[in-house]
């Protein structure tokens, strides 16, 4: 049953490493987001999924792929979102 | 420039890292760097510290600060080893080299790389406390 | 701090000085400076470099520069090696080894020391041009 | 036949390197001083020894001994002198 046979939906794995993992109990997840949404709007989805997360807002860094990306990316199918704090390699 | 990235759970072994040493007739110099883990983290005892990688991430970052290195310095070379999973105190969980014609561009190229390193290729640390 | 100064006509066996590193648990950097002879010298081609030292001059000169390097940053040793005599290019003529708790010392520490060995260690070049 | 009894002389060895060496023509030379003579005063007496170092006074080192010390330095009987050009180690 489509409510909205013209939105195209999206489904979008996402990572967490180091001690995110510890925060939100799990490796990975997987969000449905509306064709379209921007990197900003799935994190916002994924920290109401986590709310300790929230706690961790500016000190989060935020890859898609292998790569950083502005907030206003444009999300495609396919694609993942990894999600991890200050990195401290060396 | 020529680039070489290795992540591993094996210790580096340095010497042999130096023994295999290729350079031109154009290279002056050589740098390198060694990141020990020490005994004390967060001013608390530790017997190790257990790295964390995003590994395809962490050698695609490392190939980016590299083609960056390559456009600021003459660098002929650079070979790394950052070492992941449990490196015990007192041993390298980093070995970094570079090569250059003069000894100021190698050491400001093996310096930077460093800190583009530290801000960001994802390896996290783990500090095994001592007694935890 | 712990030093070591050797001035030796022989090839430096870079491999074999660290493998045989020994740290403290304290540490956690370690920074290397090799020089090695270049083809090229004045605009022209060489097969080696000679250098000259007034040897007993040189290694107090060294431990001088090591005292300061010892007041200005927590350095845990310097070894140095200076090759003297006849150096073949591609070849290291001078190897250094410094180790501290952190990494910005030790970078530092290794770049100023071979700045102050270029004013005051009396070694001095004699580049061998082909052809000549 | 002393001419001046009570004025002790003294002699100093100075030694030479790098191209200094082809500049005088030897690796070491020695000099007469009255007692009391300075560094300045011994090293006018090895330019007029040696003219040809004189176009390198700007760019000599001089060490008493194993150190660099100033040119009014007072010399003593056993001191040496050694003068050489810029130095080039590395």
């Amino acid at each position: 049953m489509l409510m909205h046979p013209i939105q195209q939906m999206i489904e979008i794995k996402v990572n967490f490493f180091s001690y995110f993992k510890d925060l939100t109990g799990c490796e990975a997840t997987r969000i449905d987001l509306e064709e379209g949404a921007t990197l900003e709007q799935a994190m916002e989805m994924v920290r109401e999924k986590f709310p300790k997360l929230e706690s961790m807002k500016r000190s989060t860094l935020v890859a898609v792929g292998l790569e950083y990306v502005a907030t206003d990316h444009v999300l495609s199918e396919g694609e993942e979102i990894s999600l991890f704090p200050p990195v401290q390699g060396g | 420039m020529k680039r070489s990235i290795e992540l591993t759970k094996d210790p580096i072994d340095e010497g042999l890292m130096v023994s295999s040493r290729t350079l031109s007739h154009q290279m002056g110099a050589v740098v390198y760097f060694s990141g020990i883990v020490r005994e004390g983290e967060q001013g608390r005892k530790i017997d190790a510290i257990v790295y964390e990688a995003f590994e395809e991430m962490a050698v695609h970052q490392f190939k980016l600060i590299f083609d960056e290195v390559e456009q600021k310095w003459p660098i002929e070379s650079i070979r790394l080893i950052h070492r992941i999973g449990h490196v015990p105190v007192n041993e390298s969980s980093l070995w970094v080299e570079v090569t250059s014609p003069h000894r100021q561009e190698a050491f400001q190229a093996c310096e930077w790389l460093i800190v583009e390193m530290k801000k960001r290729v994802p390896i996290w640390k783990h500090p095994q406390f001592v007694g935890d």
